[in-house]
């Protein structure tokens, strides 16, 4: 009942995900656009590439989607509205979300293009580097709560949000997860003006639709992530539980998919390094101020 | 006799000769290093079953498959800077030409 | 044509997917986005949403006159596109080797949108249409040729196994030679390269000299039979290769794909070797006897690796050659850019252009009329530019003065065009660097300058300020843009490339007119991609005060210069720099005519320029040129 | 009973399908599939730690190994002569001898698996929660100097490989 309801959360938010892109981009809330698309994709041929390696080209767009679905599990809505609250809950997410690096890699040697290779090798680099910025903030959140669960973690935060506790570690979390889901500025894997769609570029219909929908699901998780383990989860006065997760989520969302239009695509080199030589160091002060903080305030 | 092991040191015997077939046979370091991952998953599976089945009260046997875990990626790290440098220096990483690393 | 993607009735379920595809309409665009600006259509505004990948697409849109290389490459385009798919042509109807139009309409934003409009009906009644036709094409047809993963220069017609390491020779498809070649054939001679290549073995087999090797031990190689000194088998026959480097630079199978985004051809193994062919390597030596570490039929991975070239990291790696063109979403339309990969680094480009040509007489008469006419319709981004170039050449020619104010009116209008021009290459630029919202305002605000009289340009001002200003604060913009395409001081550098390196080349400065209307010429030093965008920044404000000063735009009128014979030459400042025409007249007509175009000169600058760059930067860097295939001269 | 079966099917479900993908990794000739087969046969190696109750190692080496194999694959994919596996060319030697010798192993293994008396079962597995606190407070008290020792082994061998691979010297190259 709770999976049901949970995949049916998940598809309307993935929905209004797809309507918010449309008016980052072009300033018009389009509310059919998105449904059209997904028909009219379903209905077109979906062709497969010469010399594809047919395993990997047809596991990709589903491993995407399974892998987005998978870390949604244990992300809790309202107290009790979670599909499995694991005590490990906090790696689990982390553990689902690089299986997102699998499938692109699957869905860059699959089809058999020199433009969706050098994508699919393009993730490879920023999913190892933005993997660290994943797990470093998200270190120092489970530190607070002194627990791996995350209903634990949206417990925690009765007092005071994570965002406000801990805000570099917010901050890093947040890039890391535009990273992660390959949203613009930081979508050198699909770049439209350097690799053609890069990984994208080979699907067209039915396979095409299960990609992208797959994307937008992993957009929807990681902001339910970061109101998860920032925001304080489904906490807020006057409103319900269920009210304060649906805004804040829909809040981040907005926020992750407006930087894209407005910025230029970061280069590869400023990417990795970025990450690995102010990144990971901010990350790990990250963890030692709020090692301190939890010493000097239990 | 104790059957209910047996699924898993089945599993893990199987990974091992695996492994072992693997680190032996491939003439590409990459692939050689494949295999050693191999042994040492079926390493990790047994060391998982001993703790699940015989000692679940002490932390040290999953203690010991993190350790494992770390061998594994130290050995990544080392092996594929090992490969590299080979293949900077002479362009393979064949054991066949690595003449001048025999014993 | 719209051809069903799945054949059958249109049943209630397929009636609702049908009209959901004529509502959800994804265009590619040909020649390309730059050029629908410039022509003044807004594609999405109309309707269709544009992608980069043929595969997205369910509309091809041919926007204008192209030529026949660019209808190839369109065709192989249109070839990738998944069904249902529908061709919509604006203002031209010769296709060839395409299918008829879908839908035709008349090449403005009104015929566009009308366009469109009959577009979703065709889909709607026709996306699963009973009979099915397939579209076929020479280009596409694919040729089975059989070839060694480990020697690509070992290619033959019928499957067999190598006769250098005794492997089973895989087959890939080479392209039927193209029937229609492009005319000028500089650059790539792809469609004849599998011709050349099957010359150059045939030739070279008939000069083989016989020798004799072991099936299992290729390594055994010996002018007389005998038996195998490792295994006792008798040694068997074959022609020997001579180990001279032949040149199978193009191998590769791209040359079907400098069209299309595709690279459908190239599988795993020829993409990861295919490198080889570039180091004219040979394995001739393998055979002859060096493989002193061989006790099985054993293959060196150091014979494979020496001859690959190093990259800059000191590895040996494999190339592949990926076509950037002539299509290419953020380059500049009809530009055929192929970039020698190194896994994301540039190792060598090969750059040319798909436009045609445009004739000029030589020693021929032509009308004085059709000579502006022709010079204006060779350059759709500039098109006043060669107008008044081709009009000044003349009236030097002729001797004819033009007053003040005509002067001032022509600068009016260059200015003008100069201002549209410089838009759309920031709008270009915006996609190029994935910045929509830079792709979005600067295209809108081009259709408005397009064709603004003065007032309304004054009136565009303050648009025009904020677009300046916000860019100069965007984030990202500058780390993205510095330090990438540096150039040094060149004598070839024109225009606003020249001027972001500290060169004052501007045509504008010798023009007396010009500098009484207080012009001077902007520069920068840095000469990097940032300095050009500033430059380009600085002459949008600078434009807009010419106008302001010359206080009027005056549209081309055609220059009567009677029966007048002379010699005459005109520098015109376009937008991509110093154009030069000389030309003479006899009795009023043209008989000669020279003309050097400043994208002519950036063209030799693309392989520099990309060389040892993260791909990323390479683009980039050609973006920043504000090439115009249009009016490159080969 | 049926408890006890149903996990004794995961685990022996997810055994098989492990050594099952361990056998593609050498049986393929695609390099790309051989990486990502090793990596299910970690992920299925995962999946048998949490049916053995493991869920923390369960979850961590479903983790690691995701981005471990990844990089196996590039490297499969740079340094091996075929990756795409066109060739089907035997990348193995003195293949009779490792069969053998691997055979011997697992026979050797399996017997002793079978022979030894392992002891009696212990009871219930502490719940998750408790492991990992326990696992926490094991590495932070009685283990903390193997684990420090562990974790700057993985420093030195990160710094020593990356010594190792990068660019001697800056040579003069054309």
């Amino acid at each position: 009942m709770t999976t049901a309801l949970i995949l049916l959360l998940l598809a309307v938010g993935a929905y209004l995900v797809a309507v918010i892109e449309a008016w980052t981009m072009n300033g018009r809330w389009q509310l059919a656009a998105p449904i059209t698309a997904g028909i009219a994709l379903l209905g077109r041929e979906s062709i497969v590439p010469r010399k594809p390696d047919r395993v990997f080209f047809e596991v990709a767009p589903v491993l995407l989607l399974i892998s987005a679905l998978l870390a949604a599990t244990v992300l809790p809505l309202t107290p009790g509205l979670i599909i499995t609250d694991l005590a490990t809950g906090v790696l689990f997410i982390n553990a689902a979300l690089v299986y997102v690096l699998v499938a692109l890699l699957m869905a860059g040697w699959g089809p058999n293009g020199a433009y969706a290779m050098i994508g699919g090798w393009r993730f490879l680099g920023q999913l190892i580097a933005y993997a660290m910025l994943i797990v470093m903030p998200v270190t120092a959140v489970a530190m607070r709560a002194e627990s791996l669960l995350t209903t634990q973690i949206v417990t925690s935060q009765a007092d005071l949000w994570n965002i406000l506790y801990q805000p570099l570690g917010f901050v890093l979390f947040f890039v890391a997860a535009m990273a992660l889901a390959f949203l613009p500025p930081f979508d050198l894997t699909t770049a439209t003006s350097e690799l053609a769609g890069g990984v994208e570029a080979e699907y067209s219909g039915v396979r095409l639709a299960v990609f992208r929908l797959g994307r937008l699901v992993l957009v929807i998780t990681l902001a339910a992530t970061i109101v998860v383990f920032y925001l304080g989860g489904w906490q807020g006065p006057w409103l319900p539980p269920w009210a304060w997760s649906a805004i804040k989520i829909l809040a981040v969302t907005a926020l992750m998919l407006l930087a894209g239009p407005a910025l230029p695509r970061v280069r590869e080199a400023d990417l990795l390094s970025l990450c690995w030589k102010l990144g990971i160091p901010l990350a790990l002060l990250n963890i030692f101020v709020v090692g301190l903080q939890v010493l000097v305030w239990p | 006799m104790t059957p209910e092991l047996f699924p898993a040191l089945i599993t893990g015997a199987a990974l091992f000769g695996i492994g072992i077939y693997g680190a032996l046979s491939q003439t590409n370091l990459v692939m050689l290093l494949m295999g050693v991952e191999l042994i040492l998953a079926g390493a990790m599976v047994n060391l998982v079953a001993f703790w699940h089945y015989l000692h679940p009260d002490t932390p040290a046997g999953q203690m010991f498959v993190l350790i494992v875990m770390t061998v594994m990626a130290v050995e990544m790290a080392v092996g594929f800077g090992v490969a590299i440098a080979r293949f900077r220096a002479i362009g393979s990483v064949e054991m066949e030409e690595a003449a001048e690393l025999k014993g | 044509m719209i051809v069903g993607a799945r054949q059958g009735k249109l049943s209630g379920l397929r009636q609702l997917v049908a009209k959901a595809m004529a509502r959800d309409l994804t265009g590619f665009l040909v020649p390309g986005i730059d050029i629908a600006h410039a022509r003044g259509l807004d594609v999405e505004a109309a309707g269709v949403r544009l992608v980069a990948s043929p595969r997205h697409a369910s509309v091809l849109l041919v926007v204008g006159d192209i030529s026949p290389a660019l209808r190839n490459a369109a065709a192989v385009i249109y070839a990738q596109m998944a069904r249902p798919r529908a061709l919509l042509v604006l203002g031209t109807d010769d296709l060839s080797p395409l299918p008829s139009a879908d839908v035709t309409a008349e090449l403005s934003q009104p015929g566009l949108i009308d366009g469109i409009a009959q577009l979703r009906i065709a889909f709607a009644e026709g996306a699963f249409r009973p009979e099915v036709t397939d579209f076929d094409a020479p280009m596409l047809h694919v040729r089975v040729e059989y070839t060694c993963p480990m020697h690509p220069e070992v290619v033959q017609d019928e499957p067999g196994s190598c006769p250098k390491c005794g492997m089973t020779l895989e087959p890939r498809e080479a392209s039927a030679n193209d029937v229609d070649s492009h005319p000028h054939e500089t650059h790539d001679h792809g469609s004849h390269s599998h011709q050349h290549e099957a010359n150059d073995h045939q030739s070279m087999d008939h000069a083989a000299s016989e020798e004799y090797t072991c099936p299992m031990h290729p390594e055994v190689v010996q002018s007389e039979p005998g038996s195998c000194p490792k295994c006792g088998m008798t040694l068997e026959p074959r022609k020997a290769k001579a180990s001279k480097a032949h040149d199978h630079a193009s191998t590769d199978q791209s040359d079907m794909n400098h069209g299309d985004m595709d690279h459908g051809d190239m599988d795993h193994g020829d993409m990861d070797h295919s490198g080889m062919d570039h180091s004219g390597m040979d394995h001739g030596d393998m055979d002859h006897g060096d493989m002193d570490h061989g006790d099985d039929a054993f293959m060196s991975m150091i014979d494979v690796t020496k001859d690959l070239p190093r990259s800059s990291d000191g590895l040996p790696m494999d190339w592949i050659d990926v076509p950037f063109g002539p299509f290419f979403p953020g380059l500049p339309s009809g530009l055929l850019l192929t970039l020698t990969l190194d896994g994301d680094t540039v190792a060598g480009s090969n750059a040319g252009t798909l436009t045609d040509n445009v004739t000029l007489p030589h020693r021929s008469a032509l009308e004085p009329l059709s000579f502006v006419a022709r010079l204006s319709n060779m350059e759709p981004l500039a098109p006043l530019a060669y107008h008044f170039l081709a009009s000044q050449a003349m009236e030097n020619a002729a001797g004819i003065d033009i007053t003040t104010t005509a002067a001032h009116g022509r600068i009016g209008a260059l200015e003008r065009e100069r201002i549209t021009s410089h838009l759309g290459w920031l709008a270009l630029f915006g996609q190029q660097m994935g910045f929509d919202w830079l792709l979005r305002r600067a295209a809108t605000m081009q259709l408005k300058f397009r064709y603004a009289n003065d007032q309304q340009i004054m009136a565009l001002k303050p648009d025009l300020a904020s677009l300046i200003k916000r860019l100069r604060r965007t984030p990202l913009l500058k780390s993205r843009n510095a330090g990438i395409g540096r150039l040094a001081q060149d004598n070839a550098l024109r225009g606003p490339v020249a001027r972001a390196v500290g060169i004052d080349n501007d045509a504008r400065s010798t023009n007396p007119v010009y500098t009484a209307l207080g012009f001077k010429a902007i520069s920068r030093d840095s000469g990097d991609s940032m300095a050009r965008l500033q430059v380009r920044l600085d002459e949008l404000s600078q434009s807009l005060a010419l106008i302001d000063a010359a206080g009027t735009i005056e549209l081309p009128e055609p220059t009567a210069i009677g029966s007048a014979t002379g010699a005459g030459e005109a520098f015109v400042e376009t937008p991509r720099g110093a154009a030069h025409l000389y030309l003479t007249l006899e009795k009023g007509l043209v008989v000669t005519a020279q003309l050097e175009t400043p994208s002519t000169h950036h063209l030799t600058l693309i392989d520099t320029l990309t060389k040892q760059q993260s791909l990323g930067d390479a683009l980039l860097a050609v973006g920043s040129l504000d090439l115009s295939p249009w009016e490159i001269r080969q | 009973m049926a408890m006890i079966s149903a996990q004794t099917f995961f685990i022996s479900f997810f055994g098989l399908a492990a050594v099952w993908f361990g056998i593609v990794v050498f049986r393929t000739h695609s390099m790309m599939r051989s990486a990502l087969a090793l990596l299910f046969s970690q992920t299925a190696i995962g999946a048998m730690f949490i049916g053995m109750q493991a869920e923390f190692l369960g979850v961590l080496q479903i983790m690691m190994m995701a981005t471990e194999m990844s990089i196996m694959a590039i490297f499969m994919v740079m340094f091996m002569m075929d990756p795409g596996g066109l060739g089907k060319m035997d990348m193995t030697h003195q293949k009779r001898r490792s069969v053998i010798t691997g055979l011997v192993a697992f026979l050797a293994i399996v017997a002793v698996a079978l022979f030894t008396n392992w002891g009696t079962l212990a009871g219930s597995v502490p719940d998750s929660a408790q492991q990992i606190e326990d696992l926490g407070l094991e590495l932070m008290g009685r283990s903390m100097l193997i684990f420090e020792t562990a974790g700057l082994t993985l420093l030195t061998a990160m710094i020593a490989a990356t010594a190792v691979a990068v660019e001697p010297l800056k040579r003069n190259r054309n």
